[in-house]
This record gives C-alpha cells, structure tokens and sequence, in this order.
C-alpha cells in the first residue's frame, strides 16, 4: 500500500506542525505510505491520528495503513487564496471518501475541471523541498 | 423553570466601512461607536442605565487595539453589573452566542435587563493579511489549512454537491443574491443597495468556484446592541416588544466535515435546532411569517432554508428563483438584504439578523415590512452549519 | 428556580512550560493537552462521553495557531451537544467566567452534564512581544497604555497605598510568597516547588515597585478540565462530589481606576460578590475551611482576603506573616501555592482554584489537605478587582 | 489655566490614537491646556472625554478646561517594561486625584523615591517630537 510521489517544486506554503504523535504519520508520508490510528476497543480508523479514540475515548490506539482509495464527493478551485497561498492559486480543493470508511479534505491534484462528484480518487504523497504533503488525485477508467 | 424573556430595545451601525487603517491620522474608536448603540438601544427600550445587569459582548477581532474590550466598556459606559460581564466567541455564531446568553442572563433570573452587543471592525486590516488570519480559522490547522482550505471554500463545495445531488442550476442558485440585493434596497443598515441583475451575479469573477463576487460576503465592519429583558419589565414599558417563544441549538462533534461521512448538504444540525425551537415555541415551520438566516454565500441560504423546513428538500434553489422566498413570497428570507448585500461584519452578524427580526414583528421595517409579521426567526452557525442555534420570537403589540 | 450543581471531575496539567517556540521541531499541541485532561476528567467523574450537553472553554491564547478552538475541539473529541459550545473571555477572570457558565448550563437544565475546559500556552512566546500584547489589556489604551502601564504596575500601586494606609511592612505582605512557596512544595501541579525564605524573597530584583520577582506571578503554561453535572446525576454515580452552595458577582463599571476616586485597595466588588455568594450559601466568612484566591501578587492575596471578610481589614499582610492563612493555620489561604508558585497560566488559572477546591473538598489533598475541610470558596478578579466571582462550595461525601 | 510644558526627547513609545473626539483633547493638550467633557444635564465632568456622560447618558455634553492640581493618591516604578517602552525603564507611574474630583492614571515626571501618597502634584503636558503625552509632577512645599 505505499503512495504515489509526486514531486513538487518548492516549499510547501504552510508546513503541518509535528507533535510528538503526529509526527510519526509526516515521516511515513515522506516515506509513501499513508498511516492513522485505530482503536483497540472498538476497532475504529480516526483520521488526522490521535492518541486516543474520538468514537469510544480509549487510549489504547495503534497506528495502521490506510488503504488509497476512495471517492470523490465533491470539489471545488480556489481563486481567491490567503497570501500565503497566493502563488499557487488558482488550485483545486476536494473532499474525499476513503473506502476505508474516511471521510479526508484535501488538495485536488492533477485534475482537470471536469472532476464530477462521484469520480473514483486516490490518495498520493506530494514531495516538496523541506517535507511533504498528501493530497488525491483522479483515477482514470 | 426559566422566566420569559422579552426584546426591548436594537441599534446598529450601517455595515461597511467604518475602521481606518492603522496610519489614518484619525481613527474611527470601536469603543466610541459601540457606546453610541447601547445608548441609542436602551433609549430604543425605554429603560434606564441602572435596570441592566449583565452584558454578554461578542469578542471583537483581533485587530481592536483596545483588549479586554468588555470589561473597558462596561467603565466607559460606567455601567456596574451584578449579572455578568463577559466576552464570547464561537466562529460566524458569535453574536448569536452573546444574544442567547444575555437571554439566559434573563430566564435564569440573574438579571432584569441585559444587553447583548458587540463591534467587528476589520475593514481597517490588510486583505492577505486577513485571510491568512481567518484560514486559521477553518478545519485543521495542520492537516486542512496548509492544504490551502478558505472560510468560503468549504460552502463552494456544498454548491458542487448540491448541484450534483439535485440538478439545481448555478443560476437558480444565484438568483438568491439578486433577491437579497433586491431587499437590501429597502434596508438603510444595508451596505449594497443598488439592484443587479442575475446577468450581473452570473458574469462576476470566481471566487471559489461555483461563487462568483456577488455570492460571497463583502467584507464589512459593524457594531450593534440588543436589549433583552425579562417579560414582565417589557409589559410594564407598555411599548410593543418581541417575545423569545422557543431556542434550539444542536452541535454536532464535527468540524466542517465530518471524518464519518454524512450528507453534508443535509445541515442536520440546523435541522434539529430548529426542531427543538419550534417544537418549544409550539410552532411549526409552516407558522413562520419570515425568516432571518445566517448564510455567508447563496448556496448557504438554499441549504439552510432546506434544513429548518421552510423549503422541501432539494427545492431550496428553485424556491428562490421563483420568488418564493421574496418579500411577498411565500416565506420571505433575510429582508435584511442577507450576507451579500445587507453585509456581514462576522463577529456581530447574528445580532444583525436579530435586529432585522425584532423590526419586522415591532412592524418598524418601512417598505421591507413583512405584511402582519407574527412569528419570525433568526438562526445561525459556525463551520460548514456543524452547529446552529436558533430563536423563534412572536411580536407583542 | 435553578437546578442544584455539582462538581464530578477534574484534571490538570502541572503548571509550567508546555509551549515550545515556533520553529521548534517538534511542537506541544494545545488540543492534544486539552484532549488529555478532558478523556481524564471524565475518567475522573465517571460518566460517558454521551451525557456531556455543553462545553464552555476559555478562550485560548492569540499564540493558539488553532483558530475557533472550541469547535475544533469538539470535533477533535467527537462530541456532539444539545446544550452550548463557546468560548468565553475575561481578562483573568476567563477560566471562572467558563467555569459560572458551564454551571448555568446545568443549573438552566440545558445540559445536565457540562465541561469547563481551556488551555493557556504562552511560554514559547517572545517575552518582550509578550508584554506590548498584554499591555494593551490594562486600561485604557489611548490614555493610559500610551504611558506605560503593565497589568501589574496596578497592583504595586495597591502595594504602595496600602502600606501608607495601614502600616503594613514589605516584609509583611511579602511573607505571602513564602507561604505559597510552602503550600505548592506539597503540590504536584505546581510550577515552584522549592521552599524559599523571606530573606530571598526580599533580596529578589525588583520588577514593579515594590514588588520583586517572587512576589509577581511567573509565566505558565496550563491546561485543566472541570466536569459540572446536576445533583441528580451526581448523587447517581454515588462517589464523593462538591456541591455548589452559592455563587455571587459583582463588576463595578470600571476599568482598573474608577474616575470617580475610591477606595481602591477596598476591592468593594469581591465584597459585594462574596456577601451574595455567602448568603445563597446561608454561610459567614467565618464558616469557610479554606479559601483559593485569584492573587496575581502578594498584595492581591492580603486585600482580597480583607475585601472577602476572611481577615479583618488592614490585618491581611499581618495574618500571612503570623501564619494566620498558611496550612494548618486559621483560615489556609491558597493551599495550592497561589499564583505565584503553582503557577499563572492566566486564562486557566481561575479552573486550577476551582480545581484545588475540589482536591480539598473531596480530601484528595495528599500532604496539604486541610483537615476535616467541608466548605470552601473560590474568587477570581477582572482588572484591580474591578470584577469580582465568588463560589462557595461544599463536600458531599 | 495653562500647563507647564516639558520638553522631552525622541517620539511617544506608544502613540495614542486620536478620533474625530479624543483629538481636540490632544490638539489643546499640545497648546498646554488640559480640557475634557462635562455633562449639561447633570453637570459631571468625565475623563478620558467623551460624546456622552458617563454618569447619566445624556449627549448634551460641552468641552471644558480642568484644574490642574491635585494629590498623588498612589505611585510606584516600573522596572521590567514592555520592549516599547523598555528604553524609558526604570519609569514612575502614578494615580492621581484632581481637585476636580476626577482621578486618572499616568505618568509621573520629576520625582525622587520618596513621593508618599497625600503628596501634592500637578498636571504638566510633554513635549515630544511626535506630539503631546500629559503627567503629573509632584509640588514642593
Ligand atoms: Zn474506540
Ligand atoms: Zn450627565
């Protein structure tokens, strides 16, 4: 189950911080593979990754993968962005429904404008210069 | 258990500009402004000073130089309390917060009078600047923001799944911002009073597609003050007033999305506000004569309008191209002129919108006047509706 | 009218530095902290997840990167509520401020379970930044930020007119800081706890005349989580609980001066809150087992342990020298280590009082337990005490 | 009623705003006159000024000036600053009550450690580069 890695070309324009917890899932990514925490308890994924359950408020959490695929539910493209973002507007948003039964908001990657809710998606690794990143791309067929 | 709780007495600002900026050699004081609302509210009410006992203040945004802006302006108002004094804050619901909590300042009994009040001045403060503060405030810092995510952009994405799920047209949808420009010609409080065209909303540039300009808010600055009172002190003004028959607040545990999917469009939590208060107010949907919605963008107002039951499901879009939802319509929405074009200074705008309820059923709405107004309501969120609190209110004449 | 309230739950992170500086590789997140003392709280009361109705939060600090942290934290925790979800501000009476509401919630029957809950992370700010942002929460900004007032320059003034009024030494009211010192050494949540000696107290270098830096407040990180529920549920779950007695404020209409000249180191308003506090309580001053007061400083203790009737008025300095207020005396008086030595983490520290009421009350104290303790009381302070909030509260066992 | 001036050096560390209100108060403060609002309803004066009475809310409000004199009622020295103000440190502070039976909050110019509360003092205007700052120096004798 490891990622795709795309490269891109500079900085990421607002870096993640890292926690002591979530730190572990950013290297993974670095690494191509896309993790989280589940539940001893109840057996439930959470995504970003906690130290407990947000279901059930066990502790006793472990980390998995998460398997890539997953559709789309709906898109949207940024025209109007933060500075911060400014010079990479306009850029696509989406929200993203891990078969795995996870719902994710993130960057739309390699999409064109047609990108119809209901479009089948996969999650990829986005390699910047000082970390990465993830985000979903289309798939195709 | 609670005592009933009465509407005495509204001010407000016009929204739009009022904040300089920094380097301005004159400034426009939140403070100075705001002391002119309460004035002008409580002399509305017909009270004097010495009858409030609390204060509830929606925080002001971070660009008020003078902190601790509610304790300050209980001393420059010189106003003692022995109810409370205090700031809230809670997204877009912030002024909806400090409406409900000066009304529970009332039913619990800890005060006769209390205000609810506020300023949002941001129109002073650097655009990039702005919105990099503001996307702080919209999902997950580390795992949302540094995607690029916007306050508006989540809406824009109920816009494409709304379409997608009803085959709602992108022009049935902006009709919406035509309508409410259309009301906020009749609204001195309103910022954009010049009418447009659908042509006009349709042709502006993209903001976060599908929203173009006119289906986004204008950025604005406002400051407003509400006078609530328990009912018996309202009874005994003599003048007319509006009653607080019923309050529902649902938040779901999510914010902008829910990482379990759900139907994100559905509003669910507006939906069971909104069930508890009428279900409080022993009402239905049906019995309102207008309604106050708090709707940043045009597909907001549709889903919303959807989730509280003034509209069927799926129809909100249509409803609104069609006039229903006009003044003279079936159910009139946001005679204000709504977010787009009555304006939408964040931190205050739910005090707004009940503002704009209160003079409809004192029938103090001039040519918006909602004909025979009885019951309205004013409802209001944060995050993508992932929470909503709403108010049902009768007039007494 | 009201419902009966009790205190179920609580739990804290140990006061001190928790914030790393910004470019620091790995960062201390403020809603996994919070996540941590809430999961324990709970734990700590013995109820589900699903009976919590309302979250009142004080507002985190503007060092918080996580924007609307409330609604982020009740997704974070996955909590949905019926009742309310805000954050409240008030200068340093915010984490009591949370901590009345979330009480209301309960006692109103919006919720039958609530959390008052916050962090405060400030310590990987910069110091001197630090001070030009909270400068500008100490009066007037215009009119007297511009002359250089910081928030404890106002409470050295009350030091200075105090010893003119009455007689008392430095050494007197200093004595306080070794007191506290004494009483956090027996703390687990404290910051300070190496006993100190009136000697290096005075020798300290000076910040506010006269004021030196043991007898100021340190900076603190903190994070702490109270679980409010009725009686009903309480006495259900059938473990030890505190109740709540009474409850009194009081807010003056002014803002660390009055224009109109007073007694300024009266502190009338906690007067005027502890009188009512008292008697919805049916109690004296004389009937409290030990007090947690809000005291930034030592003169802060001495005059609002005077304003609370616990010391006669003009003897407070004099008491903590004797011992009158220390552990084992008459009237133990912050048994934590105050402000000074549990440490400050200003918008939580009023949630650390309430939090040390209840270790007492429920003869959770370990080492510092004051013995046989069945009623005690809370206040917390806005400005130079220009606010005041008072709870009185009782061991049910 | 004129204020003595004194003549300072550099510019304010923290520059007062001034509104369509407050900047008469300035303007007058740099002419070495010490004015603000005083109610025509119930006759009390208030400060800082403002376009209402505090007291009892009535807009009917006039400009007038204020006599300077007054006793300290409390002081002390500020030793640890805020970086804008850090330059000026040690600097004294003090509340004092006018005459005029208003009590303010500011500055305290030329004077030694041994300004007792009950001291004497009066309003003087500082000059400096930028603009005007007001405070109060203790009177001898
Ligand atoms: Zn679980
Ligand atoms: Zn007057």
């Amino acid at each position: 189950m490891t990622l795709p890695i795309l490269e891109r070309p500079g900085q990421r324009a607002y870096p993640p911080r890292r926690s002591a917890l979530t730190g572990h899932f950013w290297d993974q990514l670095a690494a191509g593979r896309f993790v989280t925490t589940e539940c001893a308890a109840c057996s439930r994924m959470t995504f970003p990754p906690k130290s407990f359950c947000p279901h059930c408020w066990s502790r006793e959490v472990r980390w998995r993968d998460v398997p890539t695929g997953g559709t789309i539910y709906t898109q949207t493209v940024v025209h109007i962005a933060p500075a911060i973002f400014a010079h990479e507007a306009p850029y696509r948003l989406c929200i993203f429904d891990l078969d795995a039964g996870i719902r994710i908001a993130t960057r739309l990657v390699d999409a064109d404008s047609d990108v119809m809710p209901g479009t089948r998606g996969e999650l990829v690794a986005l390699r910047y210069a000082d970390g990465p990143m993830f985000g979903v791309r289309p798939v195709r067929g | 258990m609670q005592r009933s709780v009465a509407i005495i007495g509204v001010a407000a600002k016009p929204c739009g500009k009022m904040m300089e900026k920094p380097d301005a050699p004159v400034q426009v004081l939140e403070h100075e402004v705001l002391a002119e609302c309460v004035i002008d509210a409580v002399n509305d009410a017909g009270i004097d000073k010495s009858a409030i006992g609390s204060m509830v203040f929606s925080h002001p945004r971070v660009y008020t130089r003078q902190m601790y802006f509610a304790t300050f302006m209980a001393h420059y108002l010189r106003l003692p309390a022995d109810g409370i004094v205090m700031e809230v804050l809670g997204n877009g619901m912030t002024g909806g917060l400090a409406f409900d909590q000066a009304v529970d300042q009332v039913a619990s009994g800890r005060a006769d009078v209390a205000l609810a009040l506020g300023t949002s001045f941001e129109m002073g403060a650097d655009t990039a600047a702005h919105l990099n503060n503001t996307m702080r405030a919209t999902g997950d810092v580390d795992f949302q923001t540094s995607c690029g995510f916007t306050p508006i952009a989540w809406y824009a994405m109920d816009a494409v799944r709304y379409m997608h799920e009803f085959g709602a047209t992108r022009a049935e949808i902006a009709s919406v911002a035509v309508k409410n420009r259309r009301h906020a010609a009749l609204n001195p409080l309103a910022q954009f009073r010049k009418p447009i065209t659908l042509e006009e909303v349709l042709a502006q540039r993209m903001i976060v597609e599908p929203l173009g300009l006119y289906e986004v808010p204008p950025r604005s600055d406002g400051a407003a003050c509400i006078v609530v009172a328990s009912e018996d002190v309202a009874r005994e003004i003599g003048r007319p007033y509006v009653r607080i028959r019923g309050r529902g607040f649902h938040h779901e545990g999510a914010h902008q999305i829910s990482e379990v999917p759900n139907d994100m469009t559905a509003f669910e939590p507006a939906t069971r506000a909104a069930r508890v208060a009428y279900a409080q107010a022993g009402v239905t949907a049906a019995d309102m004569d207008f309604a106050e919605v708090y709707a940043p963008c045009t597909i907001v107002e549709v889903c919303v309008s959807e989730a509280c039951g003034l509209v069927e499901r799926g129809r909100g879009a249509a409803a609104a191209a069609s006039g229903e939802t006009s003044l003279g319509g079936r159910i009139p929405i946001c005679t204000s002129g709504g977010l787009q074009s009555r304006g939408h200074p964040p931190y205050v705008t739910p005090l707004y919108n009940i503002l704009e309820v209160v003079e409809q059923l004192r029938h103090r709405a001039g040519e918006r006047q909602v004909k025979d107004a009885r019951l309205g309501m004013a409802i209001c969120e944060l995050g993508n509706y992932n929470a909503a609190l709403m108010h049902v209110m009768e007039a007494v004449a």
